[in-house]
C-alpha cells in the first residue's frame, strides 16, 4: 500500500459521489463527471484524507504530551475522559469551537483574524511535503526540504501580525519576541541541514532518507543533530525556549487575547509544527521509515510498516523534546540570542565543515563508507 | 452592518434575482427571499458580519438533539478556570492541581488569560477595590460561562463579612452557578464543586 | 541597654521634648516624646543609639487623641525600642521618619490612610490598603463596623 | 517601541496573590516599579477589635495563609505578654515544633511558586507535593490543612496524638532526601544558575535602610535571625545555626532558604525527641475565667471582670518564614483588645521593590518576586 492506492481510492470516491449526483440531477450530469472534475474532486479528497490523518496525529500527539508530562510530574494527566483520557483534546476542541468569538475592542479586525488563520494554513501545508514512508511521498519534490523550511519560517510574521492587532502589550512583547527569536535560530537550522546535505548530496526528503540505507545520519552529524534539536525547540516555542509565551511575565505571550477557535487555531498550529519538528529529526537524522540493516526484515516487511517505525520515531522524538520541558527552567531573551549567535551558528558550522570533511574522505572509521554523495 | 433580517417583503428586492443561479435547482417550497442583502460589504464590516451568520448557525445547532448533546459533553468535559489566587483558598486551589489531587485529570487546565477560560474559580475573599477588576475579567471570558464561589468568603463573606472593604459574597457581583463550603475548603471539595458544575451543565443541556 | 540608658543618652539632645522612658517588657524601653523633637530623636536613635532598622509605625486612636507609634531595632543592641508620640485628634500630624529610615515611607502611609495622622514632608502620602479617594479612616473608634444583613435591611427601609 | 508602563496584576502569573506591580519598562528593560497593594485588605486589625482574645486567632490563621502558625504564635505571644500570662513549657514546645513545620511548609511552597516562575514545571508539582505531607502532620493534630486555631492565649488547644513523633520523624527523613533532589533540580541546571545569579541584588545596607528582613536580609549577609537574637519560646534550648549568604541575589536566597529548611528539619528533630520525654499540661492554669478553657464557652462573667483586670500592652516579634513580623496588642481591660497592630515581613519587602527590580529585564521580574516569597495576605492584612 502507499499513497497511489490512497490516491486510487480518493479518485473512485470522487467518480462515485459526482455520479450519484448526476443520478440525482440528470441535466448537469454529463458537465459533472467530466474527467477533469472528477479529477480535481479527488485531489481534494486526498486532500482532506491527509489533512485528516495528520490532524488526527496532531491530537493524538497532544494527549501523548499530556501523559507523558503527567508522568514526569508525579501525577496522571488527562484520564477520565475516554479512554485514559483520549477523548480530552476532542472536548477542548469541540468546547473551543463552539465559544464566542470576539475580538478586543481596539483590535485590527483584518489582522486579528488573518494571522492565527495564516499560521494554521501554513502550518498544515506542511504534511503534504513531508514524505512519511517508501511510496508515501505524494507531495515529494526534488527540493522538498528546502520547501518545507521556508514554509517553516513563515510563522514570525503571522505571529507577529496576530499580537500586533491584538492591541494587548503583552501579546506585543510576545510577538517581538517570537520575531526575535526565530529569525534568530533560522540560521542554525540551515546550517545543521547544510550538513545533512551535503552528506547526502540531495535536497529531496526522499533521497535523504534512502541515502541513509547503510547508517543513520546521527552518527557522523551529531553536533548537527544537537544543533538541529535545540534550533527547533526554539522554532517550536517550547521550554526552555517558549519566551514568547512565558507565562510568568507575559500571561499567555502573543496570544492572550485570542478566545475560542483562534486560540484553538494557535493551540493546534503550535503542535502541528511540533509534530513536523519531530518528523524532519527522524528523516534528517534518524533513518525516516527505515531500519538499522541487522534488524531482521520480518520486522519491516509487513504492510505498513515503515508508517509504523516512523511515528514510533516521530513519537520518540517527541517525547524527548517532552522531557527537556518537563526539566528545565526557560532561559532570558538575551541569553537566548547570545546562544543562538554565538554558540549555535559556530558549532552547526563546524558541522558543515565536518560533512565536507565527509564527503571528501568518503570514509567513516566507525560508520563505514558514504555512499555516492554528491557524486 | 449591511445584513438585513430575513422579514423585508421580497416584492421590495428586484436586484435579488441578479443572484439566482441558472440552473435553478429544485428548492420546493423556499421562499424567493436571498438571505442577505449585499449592498457596499466593505472588508472591515464583512468579518463581524460573518461571525455573526456562523455564530447564529451553531447556535440553532445547540437546539439540533444530534450535536446539541455533543457539544454539552464537550464542555462540560473541559472546563478551563482562570488562574489567579485572591487568598487562602488559592493555596488549596493549587494543591488541587498538584500530585496528590491532579484537577487535570478532568480536563481542568488553568488559563492566565480570561479569553481562554470557561470557569471562574473565585478562591478567597473579594474586596470593594478589586470588585470592579474581578468584573472586568468576568466580561472578557467568552461565552458561554460559569462561576464558582470557592470558600466561605466568596459565598458570605466568611469571617471577614462585616469588614468595611470586604465584599459579602461574590454573588453581590456576578452570578454564581456552584457555592463550595469551607474555611478553606479542601482540593477534594474543590473537585467536588468542579463535577458538580459538569452535572449541572448536563442538566441545564448547555 | 536598659530604659535609663536610653534616657542618658536622649535627654541632652531632646531637654523637656523628651516626656520619659519607661520600661517595656522584652525592649529596651518606651520612649515618650513630643511631636517637636521627633527629627531630632530620629536622628539620634539612628546615629548615636544605632538603632538602623525600623521596625514599624503604628497609629492607636485613644478618642481624645492620637499615639504614634514607632518600633526600632539595633543590629548592636540586638534589641527593639518603642518610641511613642501623642498628637491631638483635632491636628494629628508630625513629621515623617523616611528621611532617616525609608522602611518608614509604606508604613506612614497606612499609618495616614487607617488611623488619620498626617505625616509632614512624606515623599509620597497616597492610599496604600484603602482605595484611591476612600474618605474614611477605618481605624478610627468612631468607625463601627456592621453585620451586612443590616445593611440591607436598612435600605429597604429606605 | 517607546516606554510605557503596564499592569503586571491584579491578575497575572508572577503575583502569586491579588496585588498590582506597575512597572515602566523600555523594551525588555525595567526603568521603574510601583506595587499597589490593598487588593486584599480586609480589615483584620479592626476585625480584631470586635473580638474576644481568642477569637482573633482565627484571623491569624487567614492573615497568611501559607504561615499560618507563625501568625498565630506572634500574637499569642503579644496577646500573652498584654494579658501577663504564661504558657506551660509543653505548650511552647508544642508551637515550636508548629512554627518549624509551617517554615518548611511555607518555604515548599515558596519553592513551588518560584520554579514555576523560572519555566521549571516538574519541581513545582514536587514542591506541592512534599508540602502535602507537612499538612498531613497538621491534619493529624489540628485536624486542618492551613486554618488550624491550635495555638490558645495560655497554652495550645491540644496535645498531638500518639504515635505523631514517629510519623514526623519519617516525614523529615523523606524531605531530606527531596531537598537534595531540589538542589539537584535548580543548582545542577546551567540555565537556573544563568538566570538567577547577580539577579535582584539588594545590598545588606539598602536591606536594613528599607526595612528588609528575612531570607532576603540572610542572604546579604546579615546574621539576623530573631530565634537566635531575640530567643521567644524555647528557641534559647535548641540548637541550630543561622541560614547565611552573601551573594545578595536570587540564588543567595534560593540557598538560604534551602539551608533554613535544613535547619528546621534540625531543630524538629530536637523537639520531637523533647516531646517524647516529656509529658505535661497544655493550658496555664492561672487563666482569667472569661478567656476560656480550649472548648469552655465564653459566658457573660468576662464583664464583671472588665473592670477589675489589669491592663497592659504586649509587643512580640517572631522570625517568620518570611521574615520578621512584630504585633503590638493593646489590652484596655475589656473582653477583646484595644487595639491590635501587626507588621509584616512581606509588607515592608515590597515597599523596596524598585531597589531589586529597576535595571534588570521584564523577564527577571517574576523570578525576583518569586525570590521575595510575596504572601499578599499578610501585606494587606
Amino acid at each position: 500500500m502507499s499513497s497511489a492506492t490512497l490516491y486510487s481510492v480518493s479518485y473512485a470516491l470522487a467518480a462515485l459521489i459526482l455520479n450519484v449526483i448526476g443520478f440525482i440531477i440528470p441535466p448537469i450530469r454529463a458537465p459533472i463527471t467530466n474527467v477533469d472534475v472528477v479529477t480535481v474532486l479527488a485531489v481534494l479528497i486526498f486532500g482532506a484524507l491527509l489533512l485528516a490523518a495528520s490532524m488526527l496525529n496532531t491530537i493524538l500527539l497532544i494527549w501523548w504530551e499530556r501523559k507523558l508530562l503527567g508522568r514526569f510530574m508525579d501525577r496522571r494527566g488527562a484520564m477520565h475522559v475516554g479512554f485514559a483520557g483520549l477523548l480530552q483534546n476532542f472536548a477542548d476542541g469541540f468546547k473551543l469551537f463552539r465559544k464566542n468569538t470576539f475580538q478586543p475592542a481596539e483590535a485590527d479586525t483584518l489582522g486579528f483574524y488573518s494571522g492565527p488563520t495564516a499560521y494554521m494554513v501554513t502550518s498544515m501545508i506542511l504534511f503534504g511535503i513531508l514524505p512519511i514512508s517508501s511510496g508515501w511521498n505524494s507531495g515529494s519534490l526534488p527540493l522538498s526540504l528546502l520547501l518545507a523550511l521556508a514554509i517553516f519560517s513563515f510563522a514570525p510574521l503571522f505571529i507577529f501580525v496576530s499580537a500586533w492587532s491584538s492591541n494587548n502589550k503583552y501579546s506585543l512583547m510576545g510577538g517581538m519576541r517570537s520575531a526575535a527569536q526565530m529569525i534568530a535560530y533560522e540560521v542554525p537550522i540551515l546550517l545543521a541541514v547544510v550538513s545533512v546535505v551535503i552528506l547526502s548530496g540531495s535536497f529531496s526528503l526522499t533521497t535523504i532518507v534512502y541515502e541513509q540505507q547503510n547508517y543513520w545520519f546521527w552518527g557522523p552529524l551529531v553536533v548537527a543533530l544537537i544543533v538541529f534539536v535545540a534550533a527547533m525547540l526554539a522554532e517550536m516555542e517550547r521550554i526552555p525556549f517558549d519566551l514568547p509565551e512565558a507565562e510568568a511575565e507575559l500571561v499567555e505571550g502573543w496570544n492572550t487575547e485570542y478566545g475560542g477557535m483562534l486560540f484553538a487555531f494557535f493551540m493546534l498550529a503550535d503542535y502541528l509544527r511540533a509534530l513536523v519538528g519531530s518528523i524532519l529529526v527522524v528523516l534528517l537524522f534518524l533513518g525516516g521509515w527505515t531500519l538499522p540493516t541487522w534488524v531482521p526484515s520480518a520486522a519491516t516487511s509487513f504492510p505498513l510498516a515503515g508508517i509504523l517505525w516512523f511515528m514510533l520515531k516521530t513519537y520518540l522524538v517527541f517525547g524527548l523534546f517532552v522531557w527537556v520541558r518537563a526539566s528545565l527552567p526557560r532561559v532570558r531573551t538575551d541569553q537566548l540570542l547570545r546562544v543562538g549567535w554565538n554558540r549555535m551558528i559556530p558549532l552547526a558550522l563546524l558541522s558543515v565543515f565536518l560533512a565536507a570533511a565527509l564527503v571528501t574522505v568518503r570514509c567513516v572509521p566507525v560508520f563505514g563508507c558514504v555512499p555516492s554523495a554528491g557524486a | 452592518m449591511s445584513a438585513t433580517p430575513v422579514s423585508v417583503p421580497p416584492a421590495a428586492k428586484p436586484a435579488a434575482d441578479a443572484f439566482r443561479l441558472e440552473g435553478e435547482l429544485p428548492m420546493a417550497g423556499a421562499p424567493a427571499v436571498p438571505m442577505f442583502e449585499i449592498e457596499t460589504l466593505r472588508a472591515k464590516e464583512f468579518l463581524p458580519a460573518a461571525r455573526e451568520a456562523l455564530s447564529a448557525l451553531i447556535k440553532d445547532q445547540s437546539e439540533n438533539r444530534v450535536i446539541g448533546p455533543v457539544f454539552n459533553w464537550a464542555r462540560r468535559n473541559s472546563l478551563f478556570p482562570l488562574h489567579w489566587g485572591l487568598a487562602c483558598c488559592a493555596i488549596e486551589f493549587a494543591a488541587g492541581f498538584g500530585a496528590r489531587w491532579d484537577a487535570e485529570r478532568f480536563g481542568v487546565v488553568p488559563r492566565s488569560s480570561p479569553r481562554q477560560c470557561d470557569l471562574m474559580i473565585v478562591n478567597g475573599t473579594v474586596t470593594w477595590k478589586v470588585a470592579h477588576k474581578l468584573i472586568t475579567l468576568y466580561e472578557q471570558m467568552p461565552e458561554p460561562k460559569w462561576v464558582i464561589a470557592m470558600g466561605n468568603c466568596a459565598t458570605g463573606g466568611g469571617p471577614f463579612r462585616t469588614a468595611y472593604s470586604v465584599v459579602p459574597g461574590v454573588d453581590k457581583l456576578v452570578p454564581v452557578d456552584i457555592y463550595i463550603a469551607g474555611c478553606p475548603p479542601r482540593p477534594e471539595a474543590m473537585l467536588d464543586g468542579i463535577l458538580k458544575l459538569e452535572e449541572l451543565i448536563r442538566e441545564r443541556k448547555e | 541597654m536598659e530604659a535609663a540608658d536610653l534616657e542618658r543618652a536622649l535627654r541632652p539632645v531632646l531637654g523637656d521634648r523628651l516626656l520619659g522612658v519607661e520600661p517595656f517588657e522584652g525592649t529596651a524601653g518606651r520612649v515618650r516624646f513630643r511631636r517637636e523633637g521627633a527629627v531630632d530623636l530620629f536622628r539620634t536613635a539612628r546615629d548615636t543609639l544605632l538603632f538602623g532598622h525600623l521596625t514599624m509605625v503604628g497609629g492607636i486612636d485613644w478618642v481624645d487623641h492620637r499615639e504614634v507609634v514607632y518600633v526600632l531595632w539595633s543590629d548592636t543592641a540586638r534589641q527593639y525600642a518603642i518610641l511613642s508620640a501623642d498628637v491631638p485628634a483635632d491636628d494629628a500630624h508630625i513629621e515623617t521618619a523616611s528621611a532617616v529610615w525609608p522602611s518608614a515611607n509604606w508604613h506612614e502611609r497606612e499609618a495616614w490612610e487607617l488611623v488619620d495622622i498626617s505625616f509632614d514632608h512624606h515623599p509620597d502620602l497616597r492610599h496604600l490598603l484603602t482605595p484611591d479617594g476612600y474618605v474614611f479612616h477605618p481605624l478610627l473608634r468612631s468607625f463601627k463596623l456592621h453585620e451586612p444583613e443590616e445593611l440591607e435591611v436598612k435600605s429597604r427601609h429606605v | 517601541m517607546s516606554e510605557m508602563w503596564i499592569n503586571m496584576g491584579p491578575q497575572h502569573p508572577m503575583t502569586h496573590g491579588l496585588w498590582n506591580l506597575r512597572v515602566k519598562i523600555d523594551g525588555e528593560m525595567v526603568l521603574d516599579v510601583d506595587p499597589e497593594m490593598g487588593y486584599l485588605h480586609r480589615g483584620i486589625e479592626k476585625i480584631s477589635e470586635d473580638r474576644h482574645y481568642n477569637e482573633v486567632i482565627t484571623l491569624m490563621d487567614r492573615c497568611c495563609y501559607v504561615a499560618g502558625f507563625a501568625w498565630e504564635h506572634l500574637y499569642i505571644l503579644a496577646a500573652e505578654q498584654a494579658l501577663h500570662i504564661r504558657p506551660p513549657e509543653r505548650a511552647e514546645y508544642l508551637r515550636v515544633m508548629s512554627d518549624e513545620f509551617q517554615r518548611i511548609g511555607s518555604h515548599l511552597m515558596w519553592y513551588a511558586a518560584f520554579v514555576q516562575d523560572l519555566g521549571l514545571m516538574s519541581p513545582f508539582l514536587y514542591g506541592m507535593r512534599d508540602r502535602d505531607l507537612v499538612l498531613d502532620l497538621f491534619q493529624a493534630y489540628t485536624g486542618a490543612r492551613l486554618t488550624y486555631e491550635y495555638m490558645r492565649v495560655g497554652g495550645v488547644r491540644n496535645d498531638v496524638p500518639p504515635g505523631f513523633t514517629d510519623r514526623a520523624r519519617k516525614v523529615l527523613d523523606w524531605l531530606d532526601d527531596r531537598y537534595r533532589e531540589y538542589d539537584a533540580l535548580c543548582m545542577g541546571s546551567t540555565i537556573f544558575r544563568e538566570r538567577c545569579d547577580d539577579l535582584g541584588i539588594l545590598k545588606a545596607n539598602d536591606c536594613v535602610a528599607h526595612g528588609v528582613t528575612g531570607p532576603m536580609l540572610r542572604a546579604a549577609g546579615v546574621r539576623r535571625d530573631l530565634r537566635k537574637d531575640r530567643p521567644y519560646a524555647v528557641y534559647k534550648q535548641i540548637d541550630f545555626d543561622v541560614a547565611q549568604a552573601d551573594a545578595a541575589d536570587v540564588t543567595a536566597r534560593y540557598l538560604v532558604r534551602m539551608e533554613e529548611m535544613r535547619q528546621s528539619n534540625r531543630i524538629l528533630r530536637q523537639v520531637l525527641d523533647w516531646l517524647d520525654h516529656h509529658p505535661g499540661p497544655m493550658m496555664a492554669d492561672n487563666l482569667p475565667r472569661w478567656l476560656g478553657a480550649p472548648y469552655a464557652p465564653i459566658g457573660n462573667e468576662g464583664y464583671l471582670l472588665k473592670r477589675s483586670y489589669p491592663k497592659g500592652t504586649g509587643f512580640s516579634a517572631v522570625e517568620e518564614p518570611h521574615g520578621e513580623a512584630c504585633a503590638y496588642v493593646v489590652n484596655e481591660g475589656a473582653l477583646h483588645p484595644y487595639r491590635v497592630k501587626f507588621r509584616s515581613p512581606v509588607f515592608s519587602n515590597i515597599s523596596a521593590a524598585r531597589q531589586y527590580l529597576v535595571g534588570y529585564h521584564v523577564a527577571d521580574i517574576p523570578p525576583i518576586m518569586g525570590s521575595v516569597d510575596v504572601c499578599v495576605g499578610e501585606v494587606d492584612r
